[in-house]
């Protein structure tokens, strides 16, 4: 069975090391927060200037003045910091976070990104977006393996304007998780449970080395 | 060095058709309420908006997309506002998308004397277009350059009659940069100080940034995405 | 997240023959005291050291050069010291000097990912050799490279086991910059207290630019030139 | 008669404006704090991180976190503000600093200042000095008119190693009050009391200019 967004981000979650200082964008990534396991220290970044982002806040003690990138009311956590935006980036450009995780709506098996403009469609901007795909050393990105006309969106190159060059270290999709190689493209790390590594390769456009037994996620 | 005015009015006298405005802000948080209503109030239009986001249809920045008075927006987000989706597709208003954190920083370089920079942010991209590019450490880079503006309208906490700033939680956000790069710089606070009442010590943004400083009123503080959890 | 070592000792475990080190403080000002005596012990020499200044002859980084232990200082003033000079002169010191501003940004953003940026200072001067100027706002800039270190060793006044710090008035000068660029930070405080005790508005360097932290112990606090004025 | 130290941080005391941020250099410059005319609200940056510069400390009460760029212990004033190296020079590169007024070794007739460095002598470091003289929009020299030997400082060219180009505004010597212009060189704006044009002509080796009667200082 194909992941449902929870258990996508409940398989990222796994990826996390204690002590990292970690940003998770909007959308599936910001579900990671729900499933970090309990053994694990992390700190949450939130690019408009907060660490140690802490759960939303209960009904009546929501604070205007205090929220996340994705402008959702939040709390903070003892060890919560403020900052201004320079220095906040300043964090991410700097590499002091390690983990990055975002959504996308392509990825080249180069680890080239595209996740900010479709072209003659309203564009939005980019965000923190192209600081973080720029700067963080572990990106994984977060997505439907498939658009919603069933195409891959793990392409051979992005189709669409790219948010960042080279980047992605790793993704993680409804269908598996794939590590992006410079020499193999995407290497196929596991399967979601009871998907086949065939509809894997059906559903993937661009270069994609199996090698071996492909293991299932484990939750 | 008093520079205290006497309200949003006061605040933004001298500001023309055509000038080029900073407005912090992330969202809705901590943006300059007042002032942004005194620039509908004076009518000035042709302006040039440095400013995050842009706020929504009817609050924050989307009141001078109304009014028309905006000629040209330089912000990483825009999302939440169909007035500028419709003056951006019909190419009245012209945008500039920069990412966030270069937004920032060429802020804060245009305040701090820095004329130019290199970031990684947006190399092989549409940003890095037009645009000097250098590899250091073995990563491409492209050169940026600094932001100023004629006026810088800043919303704090609390400040003092010199013009020493704090600002509360995430509502500090872009204002310390954008502080630092006007040519003139307007403060407007909830809470307005005498000198010495703030700790020297915990002082987000120096008076010697700031030329204008007023006593906000009636903030409405919005929110734009109300989130909490049910208490147990 | 809990960063806390034992002592100064345990603090610098890993610094090595050649590396570079940041030291904060400006004079003998917020130097980190109980790291610098570590670094006496541990005997490790042929050192960069990037520190505004150089300490005196008895007290500071005058202890490490004392021991020869420093191969090269990046520094923007270092008077004050006989066995400074005497090294330098005869060539067993390398000595970079660089302008104060520059130094204190360069710092900034080898912590903040800015591999290069413009200046105008020392255009014109030998600080500019063999460096690439270049004309901004009708005035001439040069262009300066980041700074880094493997380890950056600042002293701040309170901090918690998070590493989240606070400073003291004019103590905190270079410190907030050397704790961003250092690969490994290691901060040395007067008060450590726990996670939450620290105002989360009112932190000078947020807790993720620091790997290690200590509470320090017997500071001396040197002041380099007592002034005084008459009581009336 | 020539002006002492003292008389001449009072006469650069007469060129503060209201509203002003002043960086004094040390030496002379240090001094003019002490003639600030009573009218006029300036206040003083310190470099090494102090908005607000106030008197020295009584005996007792100093404290060795909190001393200016001379390293002297100070204290500081209702709406002094600390803050750290980099934000300090934001200030004095990005123009915030409306007066700077420091001592040299020579000035040029073209506003070259050389203050930092004499070859085959120790060399201290500029410290601060080039970065306040290549972004202080107004540069005040305070020094002698001429050095021990009697030579003087205001030279075509600085034969010594410069500071920065072209930025000195006007200078404030034991002899006179000089303007630096990018056409005519020094101009002569006042003489000290009782000196003579003529000794200024001829302690001056740079290109000065002279027009009309020349005024005494004012004290």
């Amino acid at each position: 069975m194909a992941l449902n967004k929870q258990e996508i981000a409940q398989r990222i979650a796994q990826e996390l090391q204690t002590g990292w200082y970690v940003n998770l964008g909007i959308g599936i990534p910001t579900l990671v927060a729900n499933y970090i396991p309990k053994h694990i220290s992390v700190v949450l970044q939130s690019e408009n200037g907060l660490l140690g982002m802490g759960p939303f806040p209960f009904e009546g003690e929501e604070d205007a003045d205090l929220i996340n990138a994705g402008k959702q009311t939040i709390t903070t956590l003892p060890g919560s910091v403020f900052f201004d935006s320079a220095t906040s980036f300043a964090m991410i450009r700097g590499g002091h976070v390690q983990l990055t995780v975002l959504g996308a709506m392509e990825v080249a098996d180069n680890g080239d990104i595209a996740n900010w403009k479709i072209p003659d469609r309203m564009v939005k901007g980019m965000g923190g977006a192209m600081d973080l795909v720029a700067s963080a050393d572990n990106i994984i990105v977060a997505m439907q393996h498939t658009n919603k006309r069933g195409e891959s969106k793990l392409l051979p190159a992005c189709t669409l304007p790219i948010t960042g060059v080279q980047c992605v270290k790793k993704i993680v999709t409804d269908l598996a998780t794939l590590e992006v190689t410079p020499k193999e493209g995407f290497r196929l790390l596991e399967r979601a449970p009871g998907v086949s590594v065939e509809e894997i390769v059906s559903k993937t456009a661009g270069r994609l080395t199996v090698k071996g037994d492909v293991p299932e996620m484990q939750f | 060095m008093n520079k205290v005015i006497a309200n949003a009015t006061e605040a933004v006298e001298g500001v023309k058709d055509g000038m080029t405005l900073m407005l912090g802000g992330f969202g809705l948080c901590g943006i300059p309420e007042n002032c942004i209503n005194a620039l509908v109030h004076l009518g000035v239009s042709g302006l040039t908006c440095i400013s995050n986001n842009a706020g929504v249809d009817d609050f924050g920045l989307g009141l001078l997309l109304q009014k028309k008075q905006i000629r040209k927006m330089i912000s990483s987000y825009v999302g939440e506002n169909d007035e500028f989706e419709r003056q951006m597709l019909s190419g009245e208003l012209e945008v500039d998308l920069i990412p966030q954190g270069s937004l920032a920083e060429r802020c804060r370089a245009g305040g701090a004397g820095i004329p130019a920079f290199y970031t990684p942010a947006g190399f092989g991209t549409e940003v890095a277009e037009g645009k000097e590019t250098r590899e250091y450490n073995g990563k491409m880079h492209i050169l940026e350059n600094a932001l100023t503006a004629d006026f810088a309208m800043v919303k704090a906490w609390k400040g003092d009659t010199d013009g020493n700033l704090v600002f509360k939680a995430t509502a500090r956000n872009f204002n310390p940069m954008m502080a630092m790069a006007g040519k003139i710089t307007i403060a407007e606070v909830e809470e307005l100080v005498a000198p010495g009442e703030l700790d020297p010590n915990f002082i987000h943004t120096p008076g010697i940034f700031v030329q204008r400083i007023f006593k906000g009123t009636d903030y409405e503080k919005r929110i734009e995405q109300r989130t909490v959890r049910p208490r147990d």
